[in-house]
């Protein structure tokens, strides 16, 4: 599956939504004074429905914006990818770019994406990918970075000099996906014991092997 | 005369007796048997619980510690140490990583002790029976003597489950067998 | 130092509360109506649709149902495996007769794993239990269903 | 906002008296002191669930810490991806157990949020009502356990009969004392029994007084003072480079709040503050803890008046909840900071990914770097005030 049909399903859910947000604002009636919200929300779900909705567009556009800084900086071959990842923009970074990527970021006047709030890694069949959201405590900005490395070796390059609130996350996915973290001070398992064998949460692990 | 109970209490030897007199000694229980029988109502009613909180059931262990249930009623006090404690409430999920060191704590507690599982984790495993890193039911590591089920079980729940705990000390106490896992 | 008069003059004034501690196994403690304590079954109602051993997290329940003379489902053995049972109620949730529910019964502590294995007889008598024990709470159409069947 | 300034004011109590005597051993000639290996856990009294510390010690002075975690490591991101939504809420009731509601509405907004769903009015307040009443719950326990932590018994005693009334009021309304599975994608599982919201209204102006006797009894005690004045303190930089959230980041003054940052639910609709500290110290976040109960009490009375006296508390959800392919992400200020939900979801009923942001996790991570260089007695007073739960650290 491509990055652009999962990009086309993602903006696709909120169509269903339609039939119901009608059936909703018909007994919307009922729920008497408090109700205020009500239309508005309601014409929130009827503007969604239509094709584009206008946060993911928006969405899209800063991911653009975040890709030409990007690309100013690094050179071409640094974003692989932009989109979203529901209503959140979404920029996919090179594996050998990605520390001084989301350093630039962190530091750059116009972004200041300094709050790290999740990262998490995720197995698909052929990659691992690694996800990470941040925040501008400043600007209120949020993004969600992202990178992607092969199955066998999986290796990217470490977060912990810029974030060092990432290093248990490294940990924790070094421990339960198997991806090597390079320039990690302290790369040991963290939830398991040392002389674990496999890693959990990959897809094609069995714990009776 | 049931024999079968007479076999079961401890064997003991009144000196200076023939073997049937001893017999006959020890079915009317002369000293020795209200001794076990003393002892074992003393143990069941000061278990000391080691505090073996493990995850959620350890707060219900906590509540039913605390202003509303009071265990101190039936002088069940939380020790914090092993060697002064001789129950052991294996309130929560034990991890594969925590096994090795729930049977050394065991270990470490002094003779006679008894292991309480509380909570459906430390019973079976519970919702994590299908999980990678959970041991399916504590009494794969150490003997236990009473199975709380719930999740966790109530305040109540656990003290029905002490009260079990007790009766067994003094049922065997009195020379019967309770039924073990 | 007025720091501890004051934090004393808390203590003392909880000398002429009452007192909380609930004297248990003397007096039992009353549950709310929604309590999940272990389940009741009622067999005459069930139609055997498998959904309560679907939904269930840990799938704790096991059932097997035969098709009688007028091509009726009827349930034969309805199983609840309280060694791994979480109560979460979600099984009582999606039974769409209402013939598994919940009872007030907490008192389940056993010396042996092999009791904690409950069959359709015992869960059937817990739910006789509760009638007796609420007779307010059995709702009226499910007393006349099981009349009929 | 200088409020614990001010409290210190209010006592009297001038700010170099409170300055910690530290045993300086070292700088003794004649005593001679050697490095150590003190191991601390895992199954200990002090520590808030099965949590295990290495510490170097040399004297009294903690050289350098390690945290060992992972002894109830349960795989429950693992086990999220055999079952379906709605049977992983009750799941969620077992991370961090002591704010079990606020899990599930975590995960259930994050998978409303995928589904664009709208929830009906009175479930959004009857949600409101609990979470808050959660967090009192759950910020109780803290201040109960901090002060067991820090030697005094009778706080331990005292917070669980006001904890105990809100898992009554709990078990009334969803049948359960700890592990609640209140919540549903779409709305909750229960309405309101009769008479529920009137014993919540009843128990609003209680707590008010309860929490104004902890004032009383802890806030001006000396000796809990001379434990967590300036001890563990740090900056709203290093916070916010950790990652920290919560009443951890909070106490540096740092106003940061996922309730009024990202309003979710209904939030926006409630009027209330954000306590903040001034110094980053143990003292503040303790004092947090009992000024956030003041502000969740506040939110409890206007929901409570602005609830709509009847309507559906559950939407139109499909039986079978499938979430479109996607990744989606939301965070909730949980009692313990953010606690946000990450689903990877290929479309089927079951998510293909699950990833929890743990709050407690990320908290802990500064530990050691809060550790070095302190008295060895401080050493639980410090881990105390980061109110960790292991059920969430390890998962």
């Amino acid at each position: 599956m491509s990055e652009e049909e999962r990009k086309a399903e993602t903006t696709a859910p909120q169509a269903p939504s339609a039939a119901s947000a009608a059936n909703r604002a018909a007994g919307a009636g009922e729920s008497g004074a408090k109700a205020e919200a009500k239309p508005a929300a309601a014409k929130a779900q009827a503007a969604k429905a239509a094709p584009p909705d206008p946060r993911v567009e928006a969405a899209k556009a800063v991911a653009e914006q975040i890709k030409q800084v990007l690309v100013r900086e690094f050179g071409e071959a640094a974003v692989e990818e932009t989109g979203v990842a529901h209503r959140t923009p979404m920029v996919r970074v090179r594996k050998q770019d990605w520390p001084k990527a989301v350093e630039f970021l962190r530091t750059h006047p116009d972004w200041k994406l300094n709050y790290a709030e999740c990262m998490a890694g995720t197995d698909y069949p052929d990659y691992i990918e690694i996800v990470l959201y941040v925040q501008s405590t400043e600007l209120g900005h949020f993004v969600c970075l992202k990178t992607r490395t092969d199955r066998d070796p999986a290796e990217v390059p470490s977060l912990v000099a810029s974030h060092p609130g990432l290093n248990w996350e490294e940990r924790e996915i070094y421990d339960l996906l198997g991806v090597r973290f390079t320039g990690h001070p302290d790369l040991r398992r963290i939830m398991m014991w040392e002389g674990f064998k496999g890693h959990p949460l990959r897809k094609d692990y069995r714990e009776w092997d | 005369m049931d024999l079968s109970r007479a076999r079961q209490l401890p064997v003991i030897e009144y000196e200076g007796f023939t073997p049937e007199e001893n017999a006959e000694l020890r079915k009317a229980g002369l000293v020795l048997a209200p001794l076990e029988e003393l002892k074992a109502w003393a143990r069941s009613n000061s278990l000391w619980p080691l505090t073996f909180g493990l995850a959620c059931c350890a707060i219900e262990m906590m509540a039913t510690g605390a202003s509303h249930y009071d265990l101190d009623r039936f002088g069940i006090i939380f020790r914090a140490s092993p060697r002064q404690a001789d129950v052991m409430i294996v309130a929560g999920t034990v991890t594969k990583k925590m096994g090795p060191l729930l049977r050394r704590l065991y270990e470490q507690m002094a003779e006679p002790k008894w292991v309480i599982a509380m909570g459906v984790c430390a019973t079976a495993g519970g919702p994590y029976v299908r999980s990678y890193s959970v041991v399916k039911g504590v009494d794969q590591i150490v003997p236990v003597d009473v199975y709380i089920p719930g999740c966790p079980p109530s305040p109540p729940a656990l003290i029905y489950g002490l009260n079990l705990l007790q009766q067994k000390i003094r049922r065997e106490a009195r020379g019967r067998r309770v039924m073990e896992a | 130092m007025f720091g501890f008069l004051k934090g004393l003059g808390v203590t003392l004034s909880q000398l002429p509360r009452k007192k909380v501690t609930l004297q248990y196994p003397d007096v039992m403690p009353e549950w709310p109506e929604r309590f999940r304590g272990v389940h009741r079954f009622i067999p005459e109602l069930c139609i055997v649709c498998n959904q309560c051993a679907r939904i269930c997290p840990t799938s704790c329940i096991s059932l097997s149902g035969t098709r009688d003379e007028n091509k009726k489902l009827r349930i034969d053995t309805y199983d609840i495996n309280f060694d791994i049972c979480i109560l979460c109620d979600l099984c009582t949730e999606v039974c769409p007769t209402e013939s598994i529910l919940m009872s007030d019964t907490f008192e389940l502590a056993s010396y042996s794993r092999d009791d904690l294995y409950l069959d359709m007889h015992w869960l059937y008598e817990n739910e006789l239990r509760y009638e007796r024990a609420h007779p307010d709470r059995v709702a009226p159409a499910q007393l006349e269903k099981a009349g009929e069947a | 906002m200088a409020q614990t300034e001010e409290t210190l004011e209010r006592l009297g109590v001038p700010a170099d008296k409170l300055e910690h005597h530290r045993l300086r051993l070292d700088d003794d000639p004649d005593v001679r002191t050697e490095e150590m290996l003190l191991n601390v856990g895992p199954q200990h009294p002090s520590t808030h669930g099965v949590f295990r510390l290495l510490v170097k010690i040399r004297g009294e002075t903690i050289l350098d810490a390690e945290p060992v975690i992972g002894y109830l490591h349960r795989g429950t991101e693992k086990l999220a991806e055999d079952l379906q939504y709605t049977q992983i809420i009750p799941y969620t009731d077992r991370l961090d157990y002591l704010a079990a509601m606020l899990n599930n509405y975590a995960l259930c907004h994050t998978v409303e949020e995928a589904l664009g769903l709208e929830i009906p009015e009175r479930a959004e307040y009857l949600r409101v009502i609990v979470m808050e009443l959660q967090r009192i719950a759950s910020h109780l326990l803290f201040i109960g356990t901090y002060l067991l932590d820090l030697g005094a018994m009778s706080p331990f005693l005292y917070v669980f009969q006001e904890r105990e009334r809100i898992v009554q009021m709990f078990n009334k309304i969803c049948g359960a004392r700890l592990t609640y599975n209140y919540m549903r994608i779409g709305g909750v599982k229960w309405d309101a029994p009769p008479g529920w919201l009137d014993e919540v209204r009843a128990f609003v102006p209680f707590m008010k007084e309860r929490i104004k006797m902890y004032d009383d009894l802890i806030t001006g005690n000396e000796i809990f003072l001379n434990r967590t004045r300036g001890i563990g303190q740090y900056d709203t930089e290093t916070a916010l480079k950790y990652g920290l959230s919560g009443i951890n980041l909070r106490c540096t003054g740092f106003a940061w709040d996922l309730r009024r940052k990202k309003p979710y639910s209904i939030y926006d609709r409630f009027e209330f503050d954000i306590p903040v500290g001034t110094r980053g110290d143990c003292f503040d976040r303790y004092y947090l803890h009992l000024l956030e109960m003041q502000q969740s009490l506040r939110i409890v009375e206007q929901a409570l008046d602005q609830i709509p006296d009847s309507g559906p508390v559950l939407g139109k959800v499909p039986k079978l909840i499938r979430v479109p392919k996607g990744e989606y992400y939301s965070g909730i200020e949980g009692a313990r900071g953010e606690l946000g939900f990450y689903i990877v979801s290929d479309g089927k009923d079951k998510p293909y990914r699950l990833k929890i942001r743990k709050p407690s996790f990320v908290n802990l991570q500064l530990l050691p770097e809060l550790l070095r260089g302190q008295n060895i007695a401080n050493l639980i007073a410090i881990l105390g005030a980061v109110d960790i739960v292991l059920g969430e650290v390890d998962a």
